[in-house]
């Protein structure tokens, strides 16, 4: 049998966030295929929202590499404008929302800008937003997909592109922000949980243990007490994702 | 009226002057104008301000070529590759030169797009909320809603110099109709005091008259018409052509130095009259990918 | 999913109650959900806030049946006829009731809808600065922008109960497609904690999926789809049926008194079980609205 | 040969202010005549604006009783939202706009609300502003066409919907106002235009003077110097109004 790989790991787990007959903010990569999963499993009437102003009950048919490429654009219910889907996320109306991100710290807070203490001046100039800041503020709850690696997993990350739960216990609502913030984070080699605005693990991946999470990870780590190895797919599950991640493009490149 | 309908090169000549600011990428990932971006890197034009929401691959171009001062945009970067490297180069290291960079999210470059396509001074948004990107742009303000004192975050209007519209089907006086996604394309284009329009075919106006619910904004808004087939590769065009992947992450791969970068654009851009010849370059790939979109 | 095809009396019981603000008549002069009107006539609804830019003789119904307690609208009458009868009564003697009415342009009450369908708490905007309007209307601000002193108007979001669209198609999720001018439906919809369809047809979902650019509003946001041809009678639906411009100046005549009023409301809306009635009593002069419409 | 008629005097002169290539909020009644009888005639390249979201660049091809007719939408060559087209009128794209009113005052404020001193107990209640006040706020030129009556075009409305140009000088810059506010007013009896801000009677239709129209004006009349007898329309235009609204619905109506 093919070995399981980290990214289908990830996108099970992702599927598993989705429940049904949710409004979500799929995005791209993993939790696409996390939609495709949970659309045809547990969650048949989850309902894709993409910010580029589209609505899709059903997944596209075949993979994607952006989610504007034609056949997620064909077949979709609604076509629009980036303001009016917002809008609705804006409004409270998104259940959930998925989004990546280059660094974060134990709070959520998460940095897609760049590295270094000089924004005009980076050691590293990353991407920006894009609708990750947006997808955090006002979403009812925010799912975290990140390779997992102690310079990614920061105590402090050099600018916060995207609103966590802030280093403060109510930072959210005393700045105004209405969404539920960081809920889950899931990365290569587990999923860590926000019970108190803090990340703790809940579960390890297949292979993985607390002790190399630990070590991987750039705050002091918190455990849940039943913390627990992460459940592994079902071969259904994996024969969806690997269906539709044919040649492995997102779920077995190179991590 | 004014004869609208001219070259690529003329628009550019005659519409992008060196230090405009110029939206473009408004649909987002597809729809790009490539076709544009490259003939402003064969014009040599400088100190553009860039305004866009995602400008996949168009806006590392621009800034590896020179030709960018500032920049407007949520994210800058190659979608399905990774990172973008001459906008890392100009950032990190100057090179070709220095550029400032107002950051944003989609919601606040669409939300500050429309605050000027409806003559208002700004919006009011609670995205963004808190975050550094929120104070580092510079030009949001925060500000207790006077309804119930609540915090928001306020967005100037944007009103750029030019838009630029990728679209399906133009009529010569600039009646552009566009499907699939807009993105932010209409509330740039409001916005904007002039428009370009890049249209992948020229249709009679009664084609645009029977079905004016597609038209993004009036043809009085538009000052220029492109007709260019594939004007959007390595983008896809709803129904006309689908998305080159490879070529993203051929890109990706040949911009990691300023070196590669310039044997990229001497052979993709500079070495090439216009975009025809690019086509042709592209030759039986690009044949593909009309023909495995136009078969769905 | 829970079925949403419901006939027109079940979605005014489910999804209209007393009390409600109701956004409807939204595309302006056409489009106006006048079955549904009826159905509120019928159903007795009381204590109604109507939403709404011109409302052309369908509010002066509902005000002269005593279904509404409140209005913000731009206009209140019968646009090509003239003053609106009921409306005067009530707000001259309290006829049948005294209703509260907040005056808006069509810009004021479209920018409402427009923040409530972005969250935004409020809209700054530079109309009807200095007016009297501004002023009674009663919920708005005046302020200077934050960012350069400018006087502007603060329009507060308005995010009604249930916001009414008549189409000309929908599937039966509520994916409803409606083309010709919007005018504030969109935004409307969006706001709206509901949505009830009125569809003159509807459609496989497959005929929506092939041109999602024309759905006003995603169907979650639909609770109820009733189908319902010529349910915009006397208004017209574009493609559909053209206006009956006599059943508005008969109205007028007709309802110069309370006593008239209640003998037009009596022959067209109480006397008749449903809209089906109501085409049937129309006869041969609603044939030929529909007749003269598909044949251009 | 017919008689002309007050209506078609002022579709005449109502058209002579539309200038070729200006965009203008036509609406409906007697200025959506006027725009056909500009495109026939001296302004080929006017552009007509619609509050309900809609651009034309030809003229309806048959009367309309509402700007939302299915002949005015068929041919349309932008279709989209109120507030978007509003949106361009707010930027200060739109070169002039037309309106009616119940009322004016001598400074052009209109009032279509209520009359009485108390609008939530009006002695009559008007429609309402439409899209009247944000027109009159925000086009660059207003023209203003009404019934010529002393209980119309008084010294003072009890409501300003609309904006004029306020009773003391430099009022809209000084409220904050855009829009060149009126500029030619346009009565059953002659035409008006306003130099400082007043309306000052420019010119008396065929069949009216001076002396009628100071009886019939509710203000003290003020008058230009060279005040004159309002053009009659030529042949060609009349044969224009004429052959549009054949009935007369909009022209020839009891005044």
């Amino acid at each position: 049998m093919t070995p399981l790989t980290a990214g289908e790991i990830m996108v099970a787990e992702a599927a598993r966030q989705i429940r049904d007959g949710e409004k979500v903010f799929v995005g791209m990569r993993l939790p696409l295929i996390a939609f495709v999963v949970a659309k045809r499993t547990h969650a048949p009437n989850a309902i894709g929202l993409f910010e580029l102003g589209m609505v899709r009950d059903e997944p596209a048919p075949e993979l994607l590499y952006t989610m504007g490429d034609p056949p997620n654009v064909r077949g979709a219910t609604w076509s629009a404008r980036t303001v009016d889907i917002m809008g609705l996320l804006a409004r409270g109306e998104v259940d959930a929302g998925f989004i990546g991100g280059a660094e974060m710290d134990r709070h959520g807070d998460l940095n897609t800008t760049a590295i270094g203490p000089d924004r005009a001046h980076p050691a590293v100039q990353l991407p920006g937003s894009g609708g990750a800041a947006d997808i955090a503020s006002l979403a009812k709850r925010l799912i975290v997909i990140m390779p997992h690696d102690k310079r990614r997993l920061r105590e402090r990350v050099d600018f916060v592109t995207t609103p966590g739960h802030g280093s403060t216990p109510g930072w959210r609502a005393r700045v105004g922000l209405r969404g539920g913030g960081p809920d889950v984070l899931i990365t290569t080699l587990g999923v860590f949980r926000f019970p108190e605005g803090r990340a703790v693990l809940a579960s390890y991946h297949p292979g993985a243990s607390v002790e190399r999470v630990r070590a991987e990870t750039g705050w002091e780590l918190e455990v849940v007490p039943d913390v627990h190895e992460t459940e592994t797919p079902s071969e259904a599950v994996l024969t969806i994702v690997r269906g539709y991640d044919r040649d492995g493009f997102w779920t077995r490149r190179a991590e | 009226m004014t004869p609208k309908v001219m070259s690529m090169a003329e628009a550019v000549r005659r519409c992008v002057p060196d230090g405009a600011s110029v939206a473009l990428g408004l649909a987002l990932e597809p729809a790009i104008p490539f076709a544009l971006v490259h003939e402003l890197v064969r014009a040599r034009r400088r100190d553009l301000r860039l305004i866009g929401p995602i400008s996949d691959m168009a806006f590392d171009i621009l800034i590896s070529a020179g030709c960018v001062a500032e920049i407007d945009a949520a994210w800058v970067g190659n979608v399905s590759a990774g990172l973008a490297h001459g906008y890392r180069r100009a950032m990190e290291k100057g090179i070709p030169r220095r550029i400032v960079v107002r950051d944003h999210s989609n919601l606040s470059i669409g939300l500050s797009l429309l605050a000027g396509a409806l003559g208002s001074p700004y919006i009011p948004t609670r995205s963004l909320l808190g975050t550094d990107l929120a104070r580092a742009n510079g030009t949001f303000r925060e500000a207790p809603s006077p309804f119930d004192g609540t915090p928001t975050l306020l967005l100037p209007a944007i009103e750029p110099d030019v838009a630029v519209l990728a679209v399906q089907r133009s009529d010569e006086d600039g009646n552009a109709q566009l499907w699939g996604p807009w993105g932010i394309s209409q509330e740039a284009a409001l916005a904007s005091k002039a428009v370009i329009v890049v249209a992948d075919e020229l249709v009679d106006r009664s084609v645009i008259r029977a079905d004016p619910n597609r038209t993004v904004a009036p043809a009085f808004k538009v000052a220029a018409v492109v007709v260019q087939r594939g004007a959007c590769h390595p983008s896809p065009l709803q129904d006309r052509y689908g998305r080159d992947h490879s070529f993203f992450h051929a890109y990706h791969d040949a911009t990691r130095s300023a070196e590669g970068y310039a044997a990229w654009a001497k052979e993709w851009i500079l070495d090439l009259p216009d975009h025809e010849a690019y086509l042709a370059k592209l030759g039986p790939r690009w044949e593909a990918l009309v023909a495995q979109e136009r078969a769905r």
